[in-house]
C-alpha cells in the first residue's frame, strides 16, 4: 500500500527532527559557558566543581553527553532546575492548565472570528466587513502583543479600573490576557482564511459549480470551503502551540502562571534546565502535530496520497 | 508605487515614506536628536510631553523616569531597531536563500540534511528559540542581530527550495543542462535571479517580524542591553510608571513599533502582489 | 421557421485593468435553433472562450458585457434576476469545461456532483437525485457505473473525468449545451470517443450544441454550421461543408491551407502556406480589419475600415471588404 | 548504413519509475537508431512513453536497463572530452516557449549561453552568432536586447529553435514544439525547422502527438503505445499504409475525413499493462493468442511493425 511508505517515512522524519531538536539544543547550551560555575556558590573549590561536573556528565565527550541526554530525554528527564531544584519537566507540566486555560480561550474566539470573518470577506471582496478586516488584520499582525496588553491595562485597570491588571484565578483576570493573545493569531486566521477561499473560489470546480446554477451558499461551503480549510486548519493547530509556549511576554505582562511566565523567570536565573525543557517540550509538539497533520490529510484529501 | 489597476497605491506609497522617514532618522540621529539620549536628569524626571500639563517645550516628548529626553531616545531607538532588523534580516536572507537552492537543485544527501534540520528549527516557536540563544551567547546588538539570522533563516530556506524545485522542472534550466552548464552555473546564472524576488518580498515581511521579535527580546530583558535606547527597553522601564498614569513611555515606544512594522507588512504585501501574484508565499 | 433557440445581437464584452477597458468581444452577432450544432473555431485571443462565459452570463473579474442583445427562447437574458440566471444555467443551458483534472470539485463524490442540480432545479430528493445520476452515468458510457456514483474525482482517468462532466451538464435536460474546447486536455482517440458521445447524446436529448475549439478538424467533424473567430468577431459563419471547402475569408483560407496533411508525408521538400505574423492580442487590436496587417489581399478600406459581416444568402456571412468589392 | 553513423542508437532501453507494486513501464524495451541528418518522428498518445525517451536521449534522464549509445560509444563510459562533445552536437527544444527560455535573462545571454559554455568564439563574435541565427529563424536584430516576456508564444519558440541551433548540433530532440501555439503559427514554426534543416544538414527527433505535422516534417515515424515502439518505418509507409492496428486508429483519428468507427476503450494504466501484446485490449482484431505473447518488432511491408497478424489485417 503507497499509504504504508508514506507514513513511515513521515514518521522517520519525526524522529530525526526530534534526534537534531536536542542535539541543537544541546549544542547551543554549550555556547552558554560552564553551567557549574552558576550552580556553585562563588569560590567553590576545584574539587567541587570537579565532582559537579562528574555528577553532570559533563566531563564526557560531547557525543556520549547527547546520547545521555536524549536517553534521558525519552524517559522524560530534561534535567533538574537549578532555581527550583525540582525536575523541569514536572515545571513545565505543573505550568500547562494555566497555558492551556489561556491559550485555550484565546484561540476560541481567534478561530471562530478568523476563520469567519475570512469566509464573509472572501466571498464579497470589497464589502464592507472585508475593508475592516483588513485593516484590523494589518493592525493586529503589526502590534506587538506586549504593547496591546499595556494598552488594555492601562485603559480597563488604570484608567476605568474595571479588570485586574495582573494575576489569575477569575474570569476577570483571563479577559485582557486572552484577548491580548488571541489578536495576532485571530489577524492570521483571517488573512490565511481570506486567501485561501479566494484562491479556491477562482478554481475550475467552482466555476462549474456556479454554472450548474447552485445556489451561492452551497458554493461556498460545499465546493469551495473544505479545500480552504486544509491550510487553515494546519496553521491554527500550530498556532495553538505557539499559544501555549511562547505568550512569554503577555504573561509575562499580565503575571500568568503559565509556561511563558516559567520562562520568563528561567531566563531571569539562567535556569539553563528549564529554558531547554520549554525549548524541547514545544518544539518536540509541533514535530508531532506536523506529522499528524500529514496523516490526516491523507485521510481527508486522497488527492496527496496519489500524488506521492 | 502604482497597483494593479495603475492608481497610485496609497498605503503602499505613505508605507515607504514612513519607512523612508524612520531610516533617516535613525542616519541623522546625533544632528536631529534635540538631547543625548542616555543623559539623565534628576530634576526633570517623569515630564509629560509639550501638549500636556507640565510639559516643557525643552522635552518635546517629555521625559523618563530618570529624566531622559523621550523624543531623542526614540530616534535613537530607530536606529537600533532598524539596524538590528535590516542587518538580522539580510543575514536570515543570505543563509536561507544560499541553502535553500543548494538543497533544491542538487537534492539528494544535502537536501535531506538541510532540510531536516530546517524543519527541526522551524519547530522550535520562534520567540521561545530566540530567548533561548539569547540566554546563552548573553547582550549585546551583535549577538541580537546572529540570534535572529539563526531563529529566521529555516523561513528563507524552506520557501526558497520550494520556488528552485518548480524552477528545476522548468525548461530553461533543462535547456542548460542540455546545453552542458555545470551546476553552479545553472544554480548562479538561472536559479538565484528567478528566486531574488521571493527572498526580497519575504524580507521586507520578515523586517516586521524581525524588529518586533528584537523589541520583545529588550523588553524581557535579553536583547539590546541598556542603557541603549531600544524600543523594547523603553516600553519594559516605562511600565511601572504606566501603573501610575504616566502613558507616554508605553504609547509612544509602541507606537514607533507599530508604525514600523506596519510599513514593512503594507511594503511587503504591496510587493507580493507585484511580484508573486499567484501567492505562494501566503 | 421555428423561432430560435438562442438569438445573440451585437455582443460586446469589455474587461477592465491596468491597460484601462479593453474589448474583448465586438459585434458578435449568433442564431441557434433547437437542436442544432454550431462549431466556434479561433485562436488564443479570439474571444471565443469568453463568448462561451458571455452565454450564461458567467464571465470572470473583470469582465462585463457593455453591449448587446441577447435571447434565449425569446426571454431576454440581460434582463434575467440573479435566481432566473441561476436557474438558466443550471437547468436550460449547461457549460462543459476544457480541463477535466479541475473543473470537478476534489473533495465531492461523483454521485453528490452529478445529483446536484437535479435537487437545486428539479426539487428531487437526493435518492430521487441518485437514481438520476446513475441513468446519467450509465448514458456517458460510463463503465461500472454504480460503483463511479462513490468514487472521488481523482480515481478516474481525464476521458472519464470529461464523462463524468457531460453527466452532470445534462442532469436537468438543458436545451442549449456549451461545450469549451472539452477534447483539448484528451489525446486523439479519446478525443474522437467523446466527440462520438456528444453527437449520440445530442441525438437522443435534442439539445442545442456550441462547440469551442481551435481545432478544425474537431468542427468538422461534429458541426452542421461553424463560425469562425479572429480578434473578438467572427469573420465568416456558414455551413460546414461550405466553410471547409469554399473558405471565403482570407483568414479562414489561410487557416485552412496551412494545416499539415497526412497526405503529404514524408516529402522533404515540401512547405506548408502560411499565414504571416501573429494573431492580435486584445487591447493591441489594429484598426480597421483586425486581420489586415496579415493578409496578403489587403486593399484601400481594410485598414480603416472594419467590415461589416456581408451576408450571401444560404445562412452565410463574411466578414471581408473583399465580398463588397467583387459583389456577392 | 554503418553503426558508426548513428548518431543516436537505443539498445533495449527499459525506463521506471516508482518502487514496487506500482512500477511505471515508462519505457519498455525501445531499441532504435537515429541516423545523421536524418528526422526521426515519434508518435503516441500521452503516457505512451515518447517524451521518457526524449529526455533519455538528452542525457537527462539515465536508462534504467538497455544501452544508449552517442556515435557508437556507451553514454554512461564517455569520457569527459566526449561528453562535452555529446552536450555540442545534441540540443533541445521543448513544448512550453514560455519555460523555454529564463525570464531574467536577455535574449542575447540566453542565445550566447551555449557558446559560453563551451568557450566558443569571442564575446563579439558570438554576439554575430546570434545576430546571424535570429535572422534565419525571422526575427530582428533588435531581439537581442529584450527579455522574453516582450515575446509571444510562436516569437519564443523560434528563439527557442535559434538557442538550440547556434552550436550547430548534429541532432535536435524537438519535443512537442508546435503544440503549444497557436494554429495560424504552427505552419511558420513547422516551415522554419524544415528550412534549417536544409541548410545545417541537423537531424531531428520531432516528437508529438499531432500526426499530420510528425508525417509532414519527418523522414521516418515510430508510433509508440505504453513504452513500446509498435511501427517504425518510412513516414510514407506508416502514414498512408499503417501495419499496426493502432497505428491504424491513430492515423484514422487525426483525419477528419475518414469515416472510421470511433477507437474503443482507453489506454490502460502504464502501471499494469495488460499481458502480451500491450495493446489487445483495445485491438479490434484481437485474437486470444494476442493476450498470451508479446509481438516482437519484425519486418512487415517495407516496416517493422509488431502484431501477430499484421499482414492478414
Amino acid at each position: 500500500m503507497p499509504g504504508g511508505r508514506f507514513f513511515l517515512r513521515r514518521l522517520v522524519y519525526a524522529a530525526i527532527s526530534l534526534a537534531i531538536l536536542a542535539l541543537t539544543v544541546l549544542a547551543f547550551s554549550k555556547v552558554g559557558g560552564d553551567p557549574v560555575t552558576m550552580m556553585l556558590e562563588p569560590g567553590a573549590s576545584q574539587a567541587d566543581i570537579d565532582a559537579l561536573r562528574q555528577r553532570l556528565g559533563l566531563d564526557l565527550p560531547f557525543w556520549a553527553q547527547y546520547l545521555k541526554f536524549m536517553q534521558n530525554a525519552v524517559t522524560g528527564d530534561l534535567g533538574t532546575s537549578i532555581y527550583y531544584g525540582q525536575s523541569a519537566v514536572g515545571l513545565y507540566f505543573d505550568r500547562l492548565p494555566a497555558s492551556l486555560l489561556l491559550a485555550g480561550t484565546a484561540f476560541a474566539w481567534s478561530v471562530l472570528l478568523g476563520i469567519g470573518v475570512g469566509v464573509t470577506a472572501a466571498a464579497r471582496p470589497g464589502c464592507v466587513l472585508d475593508r475592516v478586516g483588513a485593516v484590523l488584520a494589518l493592525i493586529g499582525m503589526s502590534m506587538p502583543a506586549f504593547w496591546f496588553g499595556m494598552l488594555l491595562i492601562m485603559f480597563f485597570s488604570v484608567h476605568l479600573r474595571w479588570l485586574p491588571s495582573s494575576g489569575s484565578g477569575s474570569w476577570r483576570h483571563l479577559v485582557m490576557p486572552a484577548i491580548s493573545l488571541g489578536w495576532y493569531f485571530a489577524a492570521s486566521h483571517l488573512r490565511l482564511t481570506r486567501s485561501a477561499m479566494l484562491e479556491s473560489l477562482q478554481s475550475d470546480y467552482v466555476r462549474l459549480a456556479r454554472l450548474k446554477g447552485m445556489p451561492e451558499w452551497r458554493v461556498i461551503l460545499r465546493h469551495a470551503l473544505p479545500g480552504a480549510l486544509i491550510p487553515v486548519v494546519t496553521l491554527a493547530a500550530i498556532n495553538f502551540v505557539l499559544m501555549v509556549n511562547a505568550a512569554v511576554v503577555i504573561e509575562t505582562i499580565y503575571a500568568w502562571p503559565g509556561i511563558g511566565r516559567l520562562l520568563y523567570e528561567a531566563i531571569s536565573f539562567r535556569d539553563i534546565p528549564v529554558i531547554q525543557a520549554v525549548v524541547l517540550m514545544s518544539g518536540s509538539m509541533i514535530v508531532l502535530l506536523n506529522l499528524a497533520t500529514d496523516l490526516l490529510y491523507v485521510a481527508i484529501d486522497p488527492r496527496i496520497r496519489h500524488a506521492e | 508605487m502604482r497597483n494593479r489597476f495603475g492608481e497610485l497605491d496609497l498605503a503602499a506609497t505613505a508605507a515607504a515614506l514612513l519607512l523612508l522617514l524612520f531610516a533617516v532618522l535613525a542616519m541623522l540621529a546625533p544632528l536631529v536628536a534635540p538631547h543625548d539620549p542616555t543623559a539623565s536628569s534628576l530634576s526633570a524626571r517623569l515630564l509629560p510631553p509639550v501638549w500636556s500639563e507640565g510639559g516643557q517645550s525643552t522635552y518635546l516628548l517629555g521625559t523618563d523616569q530618570l529624566g531622559r529626553d523621550v523624543l531623542s531616545r526614540l530616534i535613537y531607538g530607530a536606529r537600533v531597531s532598524l539596524t538590528v532588523g535590516v542587518a538580522a534580516v539580510l543575514m536570515a536572507g543570505a543563509i536561507g536563500t544560499a541553502l535553500g537552492i543548494t538543497a533544491g537543485y542538487l537534492g539528494g544527501f544535502a537536501d535531506q540534511i538541510i532540510m531536516r534540520v530546517v524543519d527541526a528549527w522551524m519547530a522550535m516557536p520562534s520567540l521561545v528559540f530566540a530567548i533561548f540563544l539569547a540566554a546563552m551567547v548573553g547582550q549585546s546588538a551583535i549577538n541580537v542581530v546572529l540570534i535572529l539570522g539563526l531563529v529566521y533563516w529555516t523561513r528563507y530556506a524552506r520557501l526558497v527550495r520550494g520556488e528552485v524545485l518548480s524552477l528545476r522542472e522548468r525548461d530553461f534550466v533543462k535547456l542548460a543542462v542540455v546545453t552542458g552548464a555545470s551546476s553552479l552555473r545553472i544554480m548562479v546564472r538561472h536559479i538565484l535571479p528567478n528566486v531574488v524576488n521571493t527572498t526580497v518580498v519575504l524580507a521586507t515581511l520578515m523586517l516586521g517580524v524581525v524588529i518586533v521579535t528584537e523589541a520583545s527580546l529588550s523588553f524581557l530583558g535579553v536583547g539590546v542591553p541598556p542603557p541603549n535606547p531600544a524600543w523594547g527597553l523603553m516600553l519594559a522601564d516605562g511600565k511601572q510608571a504606566m501603573m501610575v498614569g504616566k502613558w507616554w513611555l508605553t504609547v509612544l515606544p509602541g507606537a514607533c513599533i507599530l508604525l514600523t512594522v506596519m510599513s514593512a507588512s503594507i511594503l511587503g504585501d504591496y510587493m507580493r502582489d507585484r511580484f508573486d501574484p499567484k501567492g505562494k508565499m501566503r | 421557421m421555428t423561432a430560435p433557440l438562442l438569438e445573440i445581437e451585437d455582443l460586446a464584452v469589455d474587461a477592465t485593468g491596468s491597460a484601462g477597458t479593453v474589448r474583448i468581444l465586438d459585434g458578435v452577432s449568433i442564431g441557434l435553433g433547437e437542436g442544432e450544432t454550431l462549431g466556434v473555431v479561433g485562436e488564443s485571443g479570439s474571444g471565443k472562450s469568453t463568448l462561451a462565459a458571455a452565454i450564461p452570463r458567467l464571465l470572470g473579474p473583470g469582465l462585463a458585457i457593455s453591449a448587446g442583445r441577447m435571447r434565449l427562447a425569446g426571454e431576454d437574458v440581460m434582463a434575467m434576476t440573479p435566481a432566473r440566471l441561476r436557474r438558466m444555467r443550471g437547468a436550460e443551458v449547461a457549460t462543459i469545461l476544457q480541463d477535466p483534472l479541475h473543473s470537478l470539485t476534489p473533495w465531492l463524490r461523483i454521485g453528490t456532483q452529478v445529483a446536484e442540480p437535479a435537487v437545486v432545479h428539479d426539487r428531487l430528493s437526493w435518492k430521487a437525485a441518485q437514481a438520476r445520476a446513475l441513468d446519467l452515468l450509465r448514458g456517458v458510457w460510463i463503465p461500472e457505473p454504480e460503483r463511479r456514483l462513490r468514487s472521488y474525482p481523482h480515481e478516474m482517468s481525464g476521458g472519464m473525468r470529461q464523462r463524468v462532466a457531460g453527466a452532470v451538464a445534462l442532469s436537468c435536460a438543458p436545451r442549449l449545451l456549451i461545450a469549451d474546447e472539452p477534447t483539448t486536455a484528451l489525446d486523439p482517440t479519446i478525443q474522437l470517443q467523446y466527440l462520438d458521445l456528444l453527437k449520440s447524446l445530442q441525438r437522443e436529448h435534442g439539445f442545442a450544441l456550441i462547440l469551442i475549439t481551435h481545432d478544425l478538424g474537431v468542427v468538422a467533424r461534429t458541426c452542421q454550421r461553424v463560425g469562425v473567430m479572429y480578434g473578438g468577431r467572427f469573420v465568416e459563419i456558414g455551413t460546414t461543408a461550405e466553410v471547409m471547402e469554399r473558405p471565403r475569408h482570407p483568414y479562414t483560407r489561410g487557416l485552412i491551407a496551412s494545416m499539415p496533411r497526412l497526405r503529404s508525408a514524408g516529402s522533404r521538400s515540401d512547405r506548408l502556406a502560411i499565414i504571416p505574423g501573429q494573431p492580435p492580442v486584445p487591447g493591441q487590436m489594429p484598426p480597421g480589419c483586425r486581420f489586415h496587417p496579415r493578409c496578403a489581399q489587403r486593399f484601400e478600406p481594410c485598414d480603416r475600415d472594419s467590415p461589416p459581416a456581408f451576408d450571401l444568402g444560404s445562412d452565410r456571412r463574411v466578414a471581408c471588404w473583399l465580398e463588397r468589392a467583387f459583389g456577392t | 548504413m554503418t553503426e558508426s553513423q548513428a548518431m543516436i542508437g537505443l539498445d533495449a532501453v527499459v525506463k521506471t519509475y516508482g518502487r514496487a507494486p506500482r512500477i511505471v513501464h515508462a519505457v519498455d524495451g525501445v531499441s532504435l537508431r537515429v541516423d545523421l541528418g536524418e528526422t526521426l518522428g515519434i508518435v503516441g498518445e500521452s503516457g505512451c512513453g515518447k517524451s521518457t525517451l526524449a529526455r533519455m536521449m538528452l542525457g537527462l534522464e539515465p536508462p534504467t536497463s538497455g544501452v544508449m549509445r552517442v556515435s557508437g560509444t556507451d553514454l554512461r563510459a564517455l569520457d569527459a572530452g566526449q561528453r562535452r562533445r555529446y552536450r555540442r552536437e545534441v540540443q533541445a527544444v521543448f513544448q512550453d516557449p514560455y519555460s523555454s527560455l529564463n525570464p531574467r535573462m536577455r535574449i542575447a545571454s540566453t542565445l550566447t549561453e551555449p557558446l559560453v559554455v563551451h568557450r566558443l568564439y569571442s564575446a563579439n563574435e558570438r554576439r554575430d552568432r546570434a545576430r546571424a541565427i535570429l535572422e534565419r529563424v525571422g526575427l530582428p536584430d533588435d531581439t537581442l536586447s529584450r527579455y522574453p516576456h516582450e515575446f509571444s508564444g510562436g516569437q519564443r519558440q523560434r528563439i527557442a529553435i535559434a538557442r538550440a541551433l547556434i552550436l550547430e548540433p548534429k541532432l535536435i530532440v524537438l519535443d512537442e514544439p508546435i503544440s503549444a501555439l497557436d494554429v495560424s503559427i504552427r505552419a511558420q514554426v513547422l516551415n522554419i525547422l524544415a528550412d534549417l534543416r536544409d541548410a545545417f544538414g541537423t537531424g531531428y527527433v520531432f516528437i508529438a502527438h499531432d500526426l499530420a505535422a510528425v508525417a509532414t516534417i519527418s523522414d521516418r515515424i515510430a508510433v509508440m503505445y505504453l513504452g513500446r515502439i509498435v511501427e517504425i518505418g518510412a513516414a510514407k509507409d506508416v502514414a498512408h499504409d499503417p501495419a499496426h492496428p493502432y497505428t491504424r486508429m491513430l492515423f484514422a483519428a487525426a483525419d477528419p475525413t475518414a469515416g472510421t468507427l470511433p477507437p474503443q476503450g482507453e489506454p490502460p494504466s502504464p502501471i499494469t499493462p495488460p499481458a502480451g501484446c500491450h495493446f489487445h485490449s483495445r485491438c479490434p482484431f484481437a485474437r486470444p493468442d494476442c493476450a498470451a505473447q508479446a509481438p516482437a518488432l519484425r519486418e512487415v511491408h517495407g516496416r517493422l511493425a509488431a502484431c501477430h497478424y499484421a499482414e492478414s489485417l
